[in-house]
């Protein structure tokens, strides 16, 4: 059976190119042009889902984006992608799809006894049951639940294609290229404007595609082939097709997802984007997205070859395919004549099921003269077949539209097409914070009170269905934009002829009666088919209460589909109305959130992935360092060497714990040396700097003399220490401030938000050059005849001494020499500018053999500061110390009635007694390494809970004191050095603890002067 | 109050549905409540249920200016966790667990409470310092807590990439942690507290107070003025609009926050993960839609939308940790206004305005202390004293400087 | 992602920029001076405002200086920047937040016209 | 790349993006301006004694418009902020310029401080400078709203980058030392779509 329901003489397809696709197995060919669901009518496959609750038989409802039902698994492996809407798939060759949500097969699906007892699942069921016993709801009842739900598989492998993102500007952005969107772009486009028209299908022309209108007295589509062609002489214009535009947010910013490989399938150029994702700030946007046909909510509503009528005439007309033989049309209005009379002509044997009861207008009397059986006044109240639609019944209904008032008529059908009017599309226009207006005529949402940034709407979008009154709609919108943004006169273009749009009214009627009262017996008036949601629903949500319309969504889950209700929530609101007895208005609407259709998790990251994800940011020395064999350790951005494993010649590498033992033995025996490059340095100039240094460290800074470093802390307002460093004096009116790493960017901010807002009179000017130097940093006792060996700067502690720093040159390259110490050894930090760095590294590295030297990264740095008792930020504080529970009254001077940060020491908490504050810490067993986390106790329980005094910052095995040591923040901690406690551990050990003080290692610091 | 059950829904279908009550009344406002609570979200229902059922006080008013559980409730990303740094929060947050635990009994009401675990990934030696201090911390308090080895971590997510920009270097494990159904715990407390009496009233929105001699004595509503004994307010991210009717400034900002879901999918991921490294974390509904957020736009705003580019921000750790998701679609996405303090710790006081309480600045994580909240809340305006679990909350901290500083230990310098 | 006007560099992308938190608290001359409770609501208490906000921005990524503005809580629409030191502009009595200063300059000049 | 220094004997110097070839797409190209010269500027420009010391150095006034800039001679001077600029020199030329500055400036309110090793600078170039650029740039690059000369700090992605149009299809982006790694394979990534099959 092959495409046996193409037509031979419609359709816009290229059938020079036949495609071959798969479908749940079995291989199926299409034509080019086709999207997924066109090729699977034509060969007359119509079952192709299972719906969520039920598991009922579903199949193609629509032709584009709005689609609930026909959701696949699109493709295998690496590239199978969920809840694929058929509709919107263009065909490419090598096509595999297969359904979802059902098992074994969609033919059978055992899941769909859930029929059988569907009067046990109304709507909100599981918050009644399932709640006993309790203990059972997330091992058993939970995980039926979600193995139930769910819909499609997600891939299980990574996504071996490629995504872009592009930040676009436009003057105009035009959503939409039906005719009315056309009109807009030509009209901006030829005021010389930045114009943008997108279009979510794989071709622009919208309705005109499934349509043999007019234009000129020319088919439409010639006129369309013609403004694109001048559209894309434009310069300043660009056309996306296959391009969705999802989002509006404020400012105009737009974001789209371009589909720019999906219609050739995984055969695409590799170096090719698969998906675009535009992020648009236009100046001026017209809407002109169409609108959106509603279906009747009436009797089974939901079996295969049950379709809006709109979609079987664009499969008809645009695809080539009448996807049945018996075709009944369900309408309420004129529309869906179009379907009835082109189906009629293709070859159908076709009825018309009207509700109205005395139907005019043009449409009605031409299927007439073509005598097409036209059932006035009537309903379909009844449908049959398991696998697919096989008839239906039709009878006479009552004025009020609530009971039926005739015998029921059986007519045999394999295609039921149904129209309840149409629903403007008004999604970004709400997004957009603009209004909706129910225009009481029409039966539908049109756009109203504009959001902020003044979007305009144009085509049937705004209710407007005539073509002519479209073209101007769209002509006049498009100049204006263009003039608002600043192009043209405003000047509009002369809409072509066409013939007018002549329709009688249409016949509301919400909920379609049926043989039995709602919700008795077993026919389900479906209104949301994806997430199986009927009319008798609703009701139960009224009665029970859930009247606002987030709660009826929310109770009933209507709308929360992945369609997000397109073809659902106005006929779920109506009714919903109409149990209330209330206007539609007054019901409201739910706030329509982006995106407009789903996108992809891919296009929404674009290029932000990877190795781009976020950026590895390293020092000048970094090659040096991959050399040398350095094990990496994420700090912030950066990549710095943690340590320097060692392989022996029998190729056995050491350890972490093996590397950082040697280093720090090493490191105090000859000499090391660490890369500091990522420290944060800011020079600071002007006449008020020390002032300003005064201000922003606890300590004094106009004492310190030019040539001269002090370390400072740095607190917040809440008296707290939020960063440290060194800083250097280069003359009366400039410093070389440092911070730590992570602390950087932090620092800088913090100075130039004090400088330039509140102390604006302030002579000083703050410039980061963290890496404008690169640092290394020699200690060690051999640290000074080391340097000697690469300068020839006096290095004798009289002329250079401790907290000293002097300029020349080292190993031939200019460089400042700070003479400070983070390690309590002879140190040397060389800062060159950052060219020079990696010379400069080597050339250490390559003196340094003679004086023992040893690279050491962050982990030995810790373990050799920890033995000197110098905190580091953010380890052994956590933004709720102060200097003072650091013992470190000594930095904050007595001299200064203010600094920031001060006045907090004042407060009741911050002054009182018994504050956690930092001590050492030395474990009864002298080799065992207290966790860092662990918790100090007074008195051991034999569980928890137990009352903690604080928790260990900082703990390393020190070779060089021969032990372990460890930094803690315990309650009154420095009152009670050489108190003993208890520091419970989570595997039940217990060890017994000393506080002592912090400094384990030289504590008279005879060793800094080497 | 019918009682719901499998057996009720047998019962009911035999009848087609059409007999089952309504969930809560919807009474006009009576001229005096002995207690009004502002805001009717969890928060506040809870705590008027609580009033009723444990306090002897069903004289009680919950008025909302929208509808129940539209504020933060129904726009949060469902976690529940009671893993917090500091002893005060371990049993605020802890004693809501214990709550969430018995709560679909409780109610009658399934609020689905689902202890799948919650899993913080650690990225980094400051991340693994974070973590072994929060998970001892918890551990002393008597709350489970459990550290995962990057093995153990994998084999409880098979689907995450360890070896990602930040290498997983080991986990913090809370198996009673998990996630609930938000909008059932909002209906589930409102019914249960309407069969109490408690008159639950929307789409009432408070316009002002009357306060006499620096007591308040009612409430002005766009439904008329309704006198109060005493009044609890639990507006959330509006409580700042609320304390200037009252006369006072609170030490809050409300900040968007925005969350996102995907299409629904068969179950793939089982536990809650969060990121503290890279700000992303992820659970899976029981309808199949991974449930995504991540950290807060930086400015104030009341708008409830947030910038997209916060959205991209959240998409890219996504997929870092979890590369196959890059073909999975975002559904949906949603801004909430939270109402946060500076030391990311909620305000249960006392106000210069006599009888009148305030309960807010949950920030990120109000939806997990719902029941705890309340319950607590609803004592301490009972007794007209703080609850001692609500004590260490109240506003005063801001000026003694005794904060309760969730945020320092997680995000500082290195 | 809304806009945000930069006194020099004019309006720009919010990404752009880093927010300062609510504009004109100035640091209590005399802190010694002041109780527990003041100084606390210097640091912490923010007026939160629901509506108008006159606010501190940062142009970080690229003049990197600071300014205040004026923004509409309820909408993120940014009326207008001004600079540090200068007065607050003043938003038409009726300003609903859905409008910018540069807006209604357009409109006055259409008006004029 | 690495190359011995022209001023001091022996030593090798080294740019964040050594050993990187330029990239070579269908429309665009991406090259490194090594050791370019660069150096921040700070002062009052409203003050005649800064304005004039300034001039007496760089032979011209400086650009008070914002996103503006000069050439002069060898020399390009960005308008940075209202009270910042930056200088462009030929490399090396900047140890010369900062010593003249600061001798210009002594005792007026000034900030002069070497940042040619803080960043370094790639240029783009061709017909799609402008397509690859907007795959991360927040700035409009349009000829009609980014005109040649014109310069303005702004984001890439998780970069702060500078950036400025030369002439007509020629982007000169500058980005600090430890992004430009970042920066180069972001570029390089997005002009594959382009690159030689």
């Amino acid at each position: 059976m092959s495409q046996s329901y193409r037509l031979s003489d419609k359709g816009r397809l290229d059938r020079s190119q036949k495609l071959t696709f798969t479908y749940d197995g079995q291989s199926y060919t299409g034509y080019r042009g086709d999207t997924l669901a066109s090729a699977l009518l034509a060969n007359g496959v119509k079952l192709v889902g299972r719906s969520f609750k039920y598991h009922r038989p579903r199949g193609i409802m629509s032709a584009g984006s709005e689609e609930p039902n026909a959701l696949v698994q699109l493709e295998t492996g690496p590239r199978t992608e969920p809840n694929t809407r058929a509709t919107v798939v263009d065909l490419y060759d090598g096509l595999t799809a297969a359904s979802q949500n059902c098992w074994p097969s969609v033919k059978f699906d055992v899941q769909s006894v859930n029929q059988k007892i569907a009067k046990l699942f109304p709507a909100g069921f599981y918050y009644k049951t399932f709640m006993f016993p309790a203990s059972w709801w997330t091992p058993v009842y939970e995980k039926i639940i979600r193995r139930a739900a769910g819909l499609g598989k997600s891939p299980m492998e990574r996504d071996p294609d490629s995504y872009a993102q592009k930040f676009a500007f436009c003057d105009v952005l035009v959503v939409g290229g039906g005719p009315a969107g056309i009109a807009a772009a030509l009209a901006a486009g030829r005021t010389g404007a930045r114009v943008i028209l997108a279009d979510e299908q794989q071709e622009m022309g919208g309705a005109l595609l499934s349509d043999d209108a007019l234009i000129d007295g020319q088919p439409a589509l010639d006129w369309v082939a013609k403004s694109l062609a001048e559209l894309a002489r434009l310069e300043e214009v660009t056309i996306l097709p296959r391009t969705t535009v999802s989002g509006y947010y404020d400012y105009n910013y737009l974001t789209a997802l371009e589909r720019v490989t999906d219609h050739l399938g995984p055969q695409a150029d590799d170096r090719i984007p698969r998906q675009r994702f535009w992020k648009i700030r236009a100046k001026k946007v017209v809407l002109a997205q169409g609108a959106i046909e509603r279906p009747l909510v009436f009797a089974d509503n939901d079996r295969p070859g049950i379709m809006l009528a709109a979609a079987l005439r664009t499969y008809i007309n645009r695809y080539g395919v009448l996807p049945g033989r018996q075709v009944v049309v369900f309408t309420n209005n004129d529309s869906a004549y179009k379907t009835a009379i082109d189906a009629h002509t293709a070859g159908a044997v076709v009825d018309i099921v009207d509700l109205r009861v005395d139907p005019t207008g043009p449409l009605v009397k031409q299927a007439e003269a073509l005598m097409i059986r036209i059932h006035k006044g009537s309903a379909v109240v009844a449908t049959f077949g398991k696998h697919a639609v096989t008839g239906c019944e039709i009878a006479k209904i009552s004025a009020d539209g609530k009971s039926l008032t005739s015998d029921t008529t059986f007519i045999g059908c394999d295609i039921l097409a149904n129209s309840n009017g149409w629903n403007p599309s008004v999604h970004l226009w709400s997004q957009a914070r603009g209004k909706l207006t129910w225009d009481a005529e029409k039966n539908c949402f049109i756009p109203g009170h504009a959001g902020p940034w003044l979007p305009v709407a144009a085509g049937s979008g705004t209710g407007t269905y005539d073509l002519g009154n479209c073209l101007s709609q769209g002509f006049a919108q498009g100049a204006a934009a263009a003039q608002a943004a600043g192009f043209g006169s405003g000047e509009v273009p002369k809409t072509p002829e066409t013939e007018p749009l002549v329709e009688g009214p249409e016949r509301m009627v919400w909920t379609i009666p049926g043989k039995k009262p709602l919700g008795h017996g077993k026919a389900k008036h479906f209104h949301d088919h994806q997430n199986d949601v009927v009319a008798s629903d609703i009701h139960l949500a009224a009665r029970e209460g859930y009247l606002s319309v987030e709660h009826l969504k929310r109770y009933t889950t209507t709308g929360m589909g992945t369609d997000q209700g397109k073809t659902s929530n106005v006929n779920a609101l109506a009714i919903m109305a109409e149990i209330r007895n209330a206007a539609i208005p007054e019901v409201g609407t739910t706030t329509f959130r982006p995106p407009y259709t789903p996108i992809t998790f891919g296009a929404v990251t674009g290029q932000n992935r990877n190795h781009l994800f976020i950026q590895e940011r390293t020092s000048a020395m970094h090659p040096a360092h991959v050399e040398n064999g350095a094990v990496f350790e994420d700090v912030g951005d950066w990549k710095r060497p943690w340590y320097f494993p060692k392989t022996s010649k029998s190729g056995v590498t050491e350890t972490m714990d093996e590397a950082v033992l040697r280093e720090c033995r090493q490191v105090r025996e000859t000499v090391g040396m660490l890369d500091a490059s990522t420290l944060g340095k800011i020079d600071i100039q002007g006449k008020d700097a020390a002032e300003f240094l005064n201000w922003v460290y606890t300590n004094k800074w106009d004492t310190l003399k030019p040539g001269r470093a002090r370390y400072g802390l740095m607190l917040n307002e809440h008296g707290m220490v939020f960063d440290d460093g060194v800083t250097t004096r280069l003359a009366d009116d400039h410093f070389h401030m440092t911070t730590t790493t992570g602390g950087a960017a932090r620092v800088l901010g913090w100075l130039e938000n004090w400088s330039q807002t509140e102390w604006p009179q302030m002579e000083v000017y703050m410039t980061s050059v963290t890496e404008q130097w690169a640092v290394c940093t020699i200690t060690g006792p051999n640290a000074r005849a080391l340097l000697a060996d690469v300068t020839s700067m006096p290095l004798d502690p009289e002329t250079f001494p401790f907290m000293a720093m002097q300029e020349g040159t080292v190993a031939g390259a200019p460089a400042r020499v700070y003479r400070i110490s983070f390690t309590g050894d002879l140190a040397y930090e060389i800062n060159v500018p950052a060219r020079y760095g990696l010379h400069v590294w080597r050339a250490l590295q390559d003196a340094g053999k003679s004086h023992g030297l040893c690279l050491y990264g962050t982990e030995t740095m810790h373990v050799l500061r920890a033995e000197k008792g110098f905190i580091i930020v953010g380890q052994d504080t956590d933004g709720t110390v102060t200097p003072m529970d650091l013992d470190m009254d000594w930095i904050v001077s007595k001299k200064k009635d203010d600094f920031l940060g001060r006045r907090s020491f004042y407060r009741t908490d911050t002054k009182r007694e018994g504050r956690k504050q930092l001590v050492g810490l030395l474990t009864d067993n002298p080799n065992f390494v207290l966790p860092e986390g662990a918790h100090i106790v007074e008195d051991v329980k034999p569980k928890p809970p137990m009352k903690t005094l604080g928790h260990v910052t900082s703990s390393y095995y020190s070779p060089n004191v021969g032990r372990s040591i460890a930094l803690a923040l315990v309650a009154d901690g420095i009152k009670r050095k050489g108190d003993t406690l208890s520091v419970p551990l989570m595997n039940g050990h217990v060890e017994k603890v000393t506080l002592t003080d912090t400094v384990f290692f030289d504590k008279e610091g005879a060793r800094s002067n080497g | 109050m019918k009682k719901y059950s499998i057996f009720a829904i047998a019962r009911n279908a035999r009848t087609h549905h059409e007999n089952w009550e309504r969930a809560w009344r919807s009474p006009d406002p009576k001229p005096h409540y002995d207690v009004v609570i502002i805001g009717g979200g969890g928060h506040g229902l809870a705590t008027a249920y609580y009033l009723a059922k444990e306090c002897g006080i069903t004289n009680v008013a919950v008025i909302e200016k929208g509808w129940l559980g539209g504020g933060n409730t129904g726009r949060n990303t469902t976690i529940v966790r009671s893993n917090y740094l500091w002893d005060e929060s371990a049993a605020l947050y802890d004693h809501a667990v214990r709550l969430w635990e018995g709560l679909s009994d409780e109610l009658n009401y399934n609020v689905m409470f689902s202890q799948r675990g919650l899993l913080h990934l650690a990225h980094n030696v400051h991340d693994m310092q974070e973590i072994g201090r929060r998970g001892n911390s918890i551990y002393m308090n008597g709350i489970d807590s459990e550290f995962l080895s990057p093995e153990q971590v994998k084999e409880m997510v098979p689907i995450i990439n360890l070896n990602c920009r930040y290498p997983v270097m080991g986990g913090l494990l809370q198996r009673r942690g998990g996630t609930a159904r938000h909008d059932a715990v909002a209906w589930g407390y409102a019914r249960a507290a309407d069969a109490m009496g408690v008159d639950i009233i929307q789409n009432c929105e408070v316009t002002g107070f009357k306060i006499e001699g620096g007591v308040v004595k009612g409430v002005e509503t766009t439904r008329g003025s309704i006198g109060a004994g005493k009044v609890g307010v639990v507006a959330a991210g509006h409580s700042s609009v609320v304390a200037e009717m009252a006369g006072f400034r609170m030490p809050l900002e409300s900040f968007p926050l925005q969350a996102f879901v995907s299409e629904p999918m068969k179950p793939i991921v089982d536990c809650v993960i969060m990121s503290n490294a890279i700000h992303a974390y992820i659970s899976q509904s029981d309808k199949g839609e991974l449930v995504i957020g991540g950290s807060g736009d930086p400015y104030i705003s009341y708008s409830q939308r947030g910038s997209f580019d916060q959205i991209e921000h959240v998409v890219g750790p996504v997929l870092e940790l979890y590369p196959i998701f890059s073909r999975v679609r975002m559904l949906r996405q949603w801004g909430g206004i939270t109402d946060v303090t500076v030391d990311r710790s909620p305000i249960m006081t006392k106000t210069p305005v006599e009888n009148m309480f305030f309960n807010c600045g949950w920030g990120t994580g109000g939806f997990k202390a719902t029941p705890g909240s309340g319950h607590v809340f609803a004592h301490s305006i009972a007794k007209g004293e703080m609850h001692p679990v609500a004590a260490p909350f109240s506003m005063d901290r801001f000026h003694t400087g005794a904060l309760i500083d969730e945020a320092a230990a997680a995000a500082v310098a290195h | 992602m809304f806009l945000v006007k930069c006194p020099w560099c004019g309006w720009r992308d919010q990404t752009e920029f880093s927010y300062g938190g609510e504009a004109h608290i100035a640091r209590p001359l005399e802190p010694g001076q002041i109780s527990d409770q003041e100084w606390g609501d210097y640091i912490y208490t923010r007026t939160n405002t629901k509506g108008i906000h006159a606010e501190r921005w940062v142009h970080t990524q690229a003049c990197g200086r600071w300014f205040n503005a004026l923004r509409h809580t309820v909408t993120d629409v940014m009326w207008d920047s001004y600079k540090m030191g200068e007065d607050a502009p003043t938003p038409p009595k009726d300003w609903d937040g859905l409008t910018c200063c540069d807006d209604h300059k357009k409109l006055a000049e259409g008006a004029k016209k | 790349m690495a190359k011995a220094s022209s001023l001091y004997p022996g030593v090798t110097i080294e740019t964040p993006l050594s050993g990187k070839d330029p990239i070579q797409a269908d429309g665009v190209t991406i090259t490194e301006l090594p050791f370019l010269g660069k150096v921040t500027l700070r002062g009052n420009a409203a003050d005649p004694a800064f304005a004039a010391a300034v001039k007496s150095v760089l032979g011209a006034d400086l650009p008070t418009q914002p996103l503006s800039s000069l050439r002069v001679g060898n020399i390009r001077v960005f308008w940075k902020a209202f009270d910042e600029w930056l200088i462009w020199t030929n490399e090396d030329a900047q140890i010369q310029l900062i010593t003249d500055l600061n001798a210009a400036l002594s005792g007026i309110r000034k900030s002069v401080v070497d940042v040619s090793d803080y960043y370094t600078v790639l240029r783009v170039d061709g017909a799609r400078s402008r397509d690859l650029l907007a795959k991360g740039c927040v700035v409009d690059l349009h000829p009609r709203s980014f005109k040649p000369g014109q310069a303005t700090g702004t984001g890439f992605h998780h970069a702060t980058i500078f950036i400025t149009l030369a002439d007509a299809d020629t982007f000169d982006v500058m980005i600090r030392w430890s992004f430009a790694d970042y920066l180069w394979a972001y570029l390089a990534d997005g002009a594959r779509e382009w690159a030689p099959a």
